[in-house]
């Protein structure tokens, strides 16, 4: 439990934030209403900020099971912090009900969601049977279900475990942690395909899923780093934490940031040199215009520097240096989104949209301060780490004595 | 424990390294210099002949024009080498004793071709051809040296890829205009680079084209 | 094993030597002989012992400075070497790409970074150690090719300035070594 | 008969022992021999074949073929634009007078091409490549070849050849005279014609009427100056 | 010294230690170096290396057969161009990567039980590079030219093509054998000098005694011998991604349906991780119990290799999975028709299905612990992904190829005698270096065995 000294500074947080997040969500609102026609605007810019901040829904909930999976020391300090994330779903899905399915049917997201155009287009039409509404709307349903139901589970089991300190919970976490993952990579894969890959329906990408959770990771590894330099003072935590732990958190970081610029580099490249015409579109619609501008930002300063950065001991030894790098990232993780689905959106193809970049930075405040408001009170209802899981233990005996 | 290795393996194998690394440093250049050697490229190498046959005597003595024999330099791929007929014309009254010239006069009594041992042998995947350079104003001499003064013909060029890059690759180094073509006296003027730049204007050269691999590998 | 070959009369003192039986105590020792303010020493062990080079005064490499340089001339060499030959000395169409495709350049920009690297990381690391030498007056100590099997080994140099036949045998003593012996050059 | 292919020399692509030691240098430099990519399947013009006894690749026609057209080679047509002033059909090769340079029973009198100016230069830049080494420069038959024992030829300025046809001039070209070889294989028929006209020019330097002449190289004719080598070096030693 | 260790709950326990209990620093040594000096060989060994040697000079007898006569010996042609040598070779150099990962990755990652098997798993790597390396060579048809893809001042004035991937493929192959190299031999400096230190007076001693550089353990030279082997492992680490990532490249970044596939760089890096450590299972299960191995790699080795094959493996069938859905997803009739030859109408339709059973059906064995444990069922699973690796690659390579977008650019591929002959006897090469390799070099890493010792005699892993 979070001490009440640290539990009103974080009502103060979490006034912030729900503050915040009421701001952002009726700029953007409002702003939409203006400047669109049909209102399309406040769709475009808040699916923008949905698929942003779902990776701190969704992404959670995957580092909260990889832990069961493989994790030691460094993940069980992180480990509650994920698994309030992973409660915080349902806000997603709610959002998804009014962003998503409210754009289908709206008819102002999905160009596809127009039976004349699937028949104009030879392309969209050979794939009728996936992109469709109803498909879609089931589809939406099934994967909230996948996800509801592993995140459900683990929060259960992980309550039990904190309650009983029956390592049977353990074990099951243990075993039921690699279908969990399959389950989840395969649900993120086909949900990117209809969420975000068909804005472009004639366009795709194999890769396409493995960059939207790579994507994710990043963003979840740096929330996770924020909040752990945040709570380090807190029980629980406060007796545990070492600098190696914020070493390996560093490490981490710096390898899915790695890991998304490779999947981000090998897309580019492959379809670069392709250069065929079903294909380069996409990177046409994202570098024409002043959208090299921020593709430029992308690869400087959420590859190049970041990595640099991040190489260094020094700075992921250091916490405040680590936690900036991580508000960075952050940050960097709302321009890659913008670069990634705005450009989609056909009167954007090729050019930057002030207003929709405004808008959609509005919303994302807006989204992210609600969530993070929602968060909050998530994580306030469980101890900070585990009670009973013999790891902590362990970790904790092992860091007293490399150190001897 | 005793030393396994004496006190001078120490200076030995740290000699040993650097005097490998000069060593391949040597052979590298070794290797370099000797693809501009003779050895390899038989250049200014002079080859026997079926007969004696002086271009100094024919071009720079009697100031004999290249297409008088040559003829089809100008109109086709081959520059042309001379039939017995073309040295009969003159040879028929001139030196008709001599033994030199037995083999022609045996050639045209039986004939019988000549063997002329060929000095400037491009591979079969160049294809090269003589007529375009003449119309695009690149002299004989350019590519054939000072002919004039060869008693025994040789090959004045490398003919290496690399050679023939340095025209194709700025052309305006080395064009001439049209009637100093078969010059064999010709000197590239103090204002070639400006002339050669007219030329390439002129004459069409499309330099750009010229570095594509199927100008000259087709 | 520790027959002297050379050297018996004018043979001149490289430095006394003190073995152990465990890693702890030569720990131990290198740290005490460095409190006692031996400088110009050295522990000998047959596998990486964390602290040991710190515990005898030396904890500075410039192996990852070579390193970081050797890298980074291999990024620029690649890049110089595919602009200079795709965009300067032999330009050339392919595919309707520009002739510096960046895109295209960033495999072999990577690869050569890190083939420079790591030529430079063990050349560096040789280079500092001043390795290969394949002669060391250590190699005489008594018991040596224990060094490389399970025998640890503190060696305090003749050249120290603190070096004194019978008070620096004495001090070795103190360590608690499995037996001091002198080494000859 | 005598063609262009019978009497050609042939190259030879066999090695000289230097080609050998080059090879062997080649292969110790790693630079590998690939003589098959360097010599492919199929002959250069005058290349040696090992196939024919005689050992030219080159061929003469079937004995018993009957020849189309003669020594009537195609001509370049780009020349023929520019010496014909683009005014004339390309002749056929049925076309005697082109060919032959005569016209029903005896040579064409005048020019089988209008005379203009391209012609003439055309004609004077073949004369100076062919025929300059016997009739020289001036066609007066001083040529270099005859300070070298060749019999001089006759001069183009005797009454004789200024009074023949053009049809003669070319005939002679195309089928030689006395110890003159025919050039027929080695000028093309557009380019005999050019000559016919250059000679014909060349007679007419000789005997142009003083009116015919510009006025500024009239004068110098008439009032020529004492040679001076050099202006500039003869004021320079008078002071 | 006292247990330091508190008492690990069962569900969290590994299956075994990782070195069973009883040894010395001397002992480890003596177990280890004594393979090199005072073992004679077990008889498998003899008979591995006879059929290495076999099989070698069928390669040495089939290839100069093939140098004297030309590439038309092998089954290529238009429009499969690629063949049995392409396949050999993204199927050696996925097999190469386990050792490089074992070594570098684990090595960042703090993976405590790497230490028995990396030497071996590089080693094993340096051969299937060498073996991936004949196939380009012999494939380009005139080896002897070979250098001409080198970037240096040439008589041509021409450089290499900078924007093919094949060129990056040189670069890649060339960097990542030479960085293996060095990376094994760094690794191999302190052991070289145990081998000089035990060996008696000879020629072998100033052989093993040169190489070892001098080598005398100061602590001075451990500590920059530990930076730069650390160095080394993250340069390596990413290495070893870019080099299949650039393999991938090879067929990705050119337009023909079935290759140009973005999912391919990590795809195939998952495969040959994969393969990688198959082959590394392959050959390992044998040999710890032929040369008494078995104290140092224990089952937890087995049960972590067969893990991280689970892994991996689901990553490839991830990879299929996502080339189904998307080729059908794609609405192109070039994308779905060729999947529907790979899968059904092709006569190598059979082949494909193959590979899934090998590929997608046979590692999910290794969900069970049991599997993961026994080292014969093991040793089969390894043996079974192994051919599903080179099944995959003989599809992606021939039924993408047999198949281009013109009806008369279609055609087909049967390897000849000349094609099997490189491929069993690229094995023989590798089988023959690894025979090798254990006679004369330490199989395991001496010198970490004795950290591992010193730490699990601490207290500090287990």
């Amino acid at each position: 439990m979070l001490t009440n000294e640290k539990l009103l500074g974080i009502g103060g947080l979490q006034r912030k934030a729900l503050l915040a997040g009421l701001i952002g969500c009726v700029v953007a609102l409002l702003g939409g209403l203006l400047l669109g026609e049909r209102g399309d605007k406040i769709f475009e810019s808040f699916l923008i900020a949905f698929l942003l901040c779902f990776g701190l829904g969704a992404g959670s909930m995957a580092c909260m099971v990889l832990h069961h999976l493989c994790g030691g020391g460094w993940s069980f300090l992180i480990q509650r912090i994920c698994e309030a994330g992973s409660r915080t779903l349902w806000f997603f899905f709610v959002l998804g009900i009014l962003i998503l399915l409210g754009g289908l049917y709206s008819g102002s997201l999905y160009e596809w969601s127009d039976l004349a155009f699937r028949q104009a287009h030879h392309i969209v039409e050979n794939k009728e049977r996936f992109l469709n509404p109803s498909t879609f709307t089931v589809c939406f349903l099934v994967y909230f279900a996948i996800w509801f139901a592993i995140a459900t589970l683990y929060n259960r089991w992980s309550k039990q475990l904190d309650a009983t300190g029956n390592h049977s919970y353990l074990a099951a976490m243990k075993v039921c942690a690699g279908p969990c993952l399959i389950l989840y990579v395969l649900s993120m894969t086909f949900a990117a395909t209809h969420w975000a890959m068909s804005l472009e329906p004639e366009w795709f990408s194999t890769i396409y899923g493995a960059w939207m959770i790579a994507g994710y990771n990043l963003t979840v590894i740096a929330f996770a780093i924020l909040m752990l330099t945040y709570l380090k003072d807190e029980p629980g935590i406060k007796e545990r934490i070492q600098t190696k732990h914020y070493h390996h958190l560093g490490n981490f970081l710096l390898g899915f940031t790695i890991f998304w610029t490779y999947i981000s580099f090998s897309q580019f490249l492959i379809i670069w040199n392709g250069n065929l015409p079903e294909e380069i579109g996409f990177y046409i619609h994202r570098t024409d215009g002043g959208l090299t501008t921020i593709l430029l930002i992308l690869m400087i300063f959420n590859w190049f520097v970041p990595m640099m950065v991040l190489l260094m001991r020094r700075q992921k030894t250091d916490l405040r240096k680590l936690r900036r790098i991580a508000i960075y990232t952050l940050v960097m993780r709302f321009f890659d989104m913008y670069w990634n689905i705005a450009p989609s959106f056909p009167d954007h193809h090729g050019k930057i949209v002030p207003s929709t970049l405004i808008l959609s930075a509005a919303a994302t405040i807006g989204i992210g301060g609600l969530w993070f408001y929602i968060y909050l009170n998530e994580l306030k209802k469980r101890p900070l780490t585990p009670q009973q899981d013999p790891r902590g233990e362990l970790m904790f005996y092992e860091e007293e004595h490399s150190h001897a | 424990m005793a030393q396994v290795f004496p006190r001078s393996a120490n200076v030995l194998v740290r000699a040993g390294i650097a005097s490998s690394v000069l060593l391949v440093s040597v052979l590298t250049l070794v290797a370099a210099g000797m693809y501009q050697s003779p050895l390899v490229n038989s250049m200014k190498i002079a080859k026997a002949q079926p007969i004696p046959f002086s271009h100094q005597r024919h071009v720079g003595g009697n100031g004999m024009d290249c297409r008088y024999c040559h003829t089809s330099v100008d109109s086709s791929n081959f520059a042309g080498v001379p039939p017995t007929e073309t040295c009969m014309t003159c040879h028929s009254q001139i030196l008709t004793d001599a033994p030199m010239l037995q083999p022609v006069h045996e050639s045209w009594k039986n004939g019988t071709p000549i063997e002329w041992t060929r000095i400037y042998d491009l591979p079969d995947f160049v294809y090269f051809d003589h007529s375009v350079h003449i119309a695009k104003g690149v002299g004989c001499t350019t590519c054939h040296g000072a002919i004039d003064q060869m008693r025994l013909t040789h090959k004045a060029t490398n003919l290496y890829m690399g050679w023939c890059l340095q025209c194709h690759r700025a052309p305006e180094k080395f064009l001439r205009p049209q009637d100093k073509v078969f010059d064999v006296e010709w000197k590239a003027p103090r204002n070639q680079i400006e002339e050669g730049l007219r030329l390439v204007k002129e004459n069409n050269v499309n330099v750009g084209q010229l570095t594509n691999c199927s100008i000259c590998h087709r | 094993m520790a027959h002297q070959e050379h050297h018996t009369d004018e043979a001149q003192v490289f430095g006394l030597i003190a073995e152990f039986d465990e890693a702890d105590q030569l720990l131990s020792a290198a740290s005490k002989a460095y409190a006692a303010g031996y400088r110009t020493m050295d522990a000998y062990s047959p596998f990486p012992i964390h602290g040991l080079s710190e515990a005898i005064g030396f904890n500075k490499t410039y192996v990852s400075l070579f390193t970081l340089i050797g890298g980074l001339s291999g990024t620029a060499t690649a890049i110089f070497m595919q602009w200079f030959a795709s965009s300067i000395h032999y330009p050339y169409h392919i595919g309707g790409k520009p002739f510096f495709s960046w895109p295209s350049f960033m495999p072999i920009t990577f690869e050569l970074t890190i083939l420079f690297g790591a030529f430079s990381a063990l050349g560096s690391m040789l280079l500092l150690n001043g390795l290969p030498r394949h002669h060391h007056p250590v190699f005489n100590a008594k018991r040596f090719e224990r060094a490389s099997n399970d025998g640890f080994f503190l060696c305090i140099e003749q050249t120290d300035v603190q070096y004194d036949k019978e008070k620096t045998t004495a001090f070795l003593q103190g360590l608690n070594p499995v037996e001091v012996s002198e080494v000859l050059d | 008969m005598k063609t262009n292919t019978m009497n050609a020399a042939e190259f030879t692509s066999q090695g000289h022992w230097r080609t050998l030691a080059a090879c062997a240098a080649c292969m110790l430099a790693l630079m590998g021999c690939h003589p098959d990519m360097w010599n492919q399947p199929r002959f250069a013009a005058l290349q040696k074949s090992g196939f024919f006894t005689d050992g030219r690749a080159s061929r003469d026609p079937v004995p018993g073929t009957i020849q189309y057209d003669g020594q009537r080679r195609p001509w370049k047509s780009a020349v023929f634009e520019g010496i014909s002033g683009g005014q004339l059909t390309v002749p056929s090769i049925m076309d005697d007078t082109f060919y032959t340079g005569r016209q029903g029973e005896g040579f064409k009198a005048d020019n089988y091409f209008p005379v203009s100016a391209e012609l003439l230069a055309r004609g004077r830049e073949r004369y100076d490549v062919t025929c300059t080494p016997c009739h020289g420069f001036a066609g007066d038959g001083f040529g270099v070849v005859t300070r070298r024992g060749f019999p001089n030829p006759p001069s183009f300025h005797i009454d004789r050849l200024r009074e023949v046809e053009d049809g003669y001039l070319f005939d002679v070209m195309t089928n030689g005279f006395g110890r003159m070889y025919s050039y027929a294989a080695r000028v093309t028929p557009e380019d005999r014609w050019a000559i016919a006209a250059y000679i014909r020019a060349l007679q007419f330097s000789q005997y142009a009427p003083l009116d015919t002449v510009p006025a500024d190289v009239k004068e110098a004719i008439l009032n020529p100056q004492p040679v001076v080598e050099n202006p500039a070096d003869s004021s320079a030693a008078h002071h | 010294m006292e247990a330091r260790i508190k008492t690990v709950p069962p569900v969290l326990k590994a299956v075994a230690p990782l070195m069973e209990d009883g040894h010395s620093h001397e002992s480890i040594s003596r177990a280890v170096s004594d393979v090199v000096l005072e073992m004679p060989m077990p008889r498998p060994w003899y008979a591995t290396i006879s059929v290495g040697l076999i099989l070698l000079s069928i390669l040495g007898i089939s290839t100069a057969i093939l140098f004297w006569e030309g590439l038309g010996l092998w089954g290529i042609n238009n429009p499969v161009g690629w063949g049995f040598a392409i396949v050999n070779l993204v199927w050696w150099i996925g097999i190469g990567h386990a050792g490089t990962l074992i070594s570098a990755i684990l090595l960042l990652f703090n993976q405590d039980w790497r230490t028995a098997i990396n030497r071996f798993a590089e080693a094993m790597t340096l051969f299937a590079v060498m073996c991936a390396g004949i196939f380009p060579l012999l494939h380009v048809g005139r080896p002897w030219a070979i250098f001409f893809i080198l970037p240096y001042p040439n008589t041509m004035a021409l450089w290499p093509q900078f924007r093919s991937p094949l060129l990056w493929d040189v670069f890649a192959i060339s960097t990542y054998f030479t960085v293996s190299l060095l990376f094994w031999y760094t690794g191999l400096i302190p052991d070289l000098a145990t081998l000089r230190d035990r060996m008696p007076k000879g020629i072998a001693r100033s052989i093993y005694g040169f190489f070892a550089l001098g080598w005398r353990g100061s602590a001075r030279h451990w500590f920059r011998y530990e930076m730069a082997y650390i160095l080394l492992g993250g340069m390596s680490a990413p290495l070893v991604v870019s080099v299949h990532t650039i393999v991938s490249f090879d067929f990705a970044v050119s337009v023909i349906p079935g290759w140009h596939t973005t999912i391919f760089p990590p795809y195939f890096v998952a495969g040959a991780i994969y393969s990688g450590f198959a082959m590394v299972l392959t050959i390992m299960i044998p040999a710890r119990e032929w040369f008494g191995m078995k104290d140092f790699i224990t089952l937890r080795h087995l049960d972590n290799m067969a893990k991280v094959m689970l892994a991996t493996g689901l990553v490839v069938c991830y990879g299929y999975g996502c080339e189904l859905f998307f080729a059908w997803y794609s609405g192109s009739d070039y994308e779905r028709t060729m999947m529907w030859y790979r899968g059904f109408e092709s006569p190598f339709a059979w082949v494909y299905l193959c590979l899934l059973l090998c590929n997608l059906v046979t590692p999910q064995f290794l969900w069970i612990k049991w599997m993961r444990i026994t080292p014969i069922p093991l040793f089969i699973i390894s043996i079974i992904v192994n051919i599903g690796m080179w099944l995959e690659r003989f599809v992606i390579v021939v039924t993408s190829l047999r198949r281009d977008y013109l009806p008369s650019s279609w055609g087909t591929y049967t390897p000849t005698i000349f094609d099997w002959a490189a491929y069993i006897g690229s094995i023989g090469l590798f089988l023959t270096m690894m025979c090798l390799f254990v006679k004369f070099l330490p199989m395991i890493s001496i010198f970490e065995l004795r950290l591992q010792h010193h730490l699990m005699k601490r207290g500090e892993i287990r």
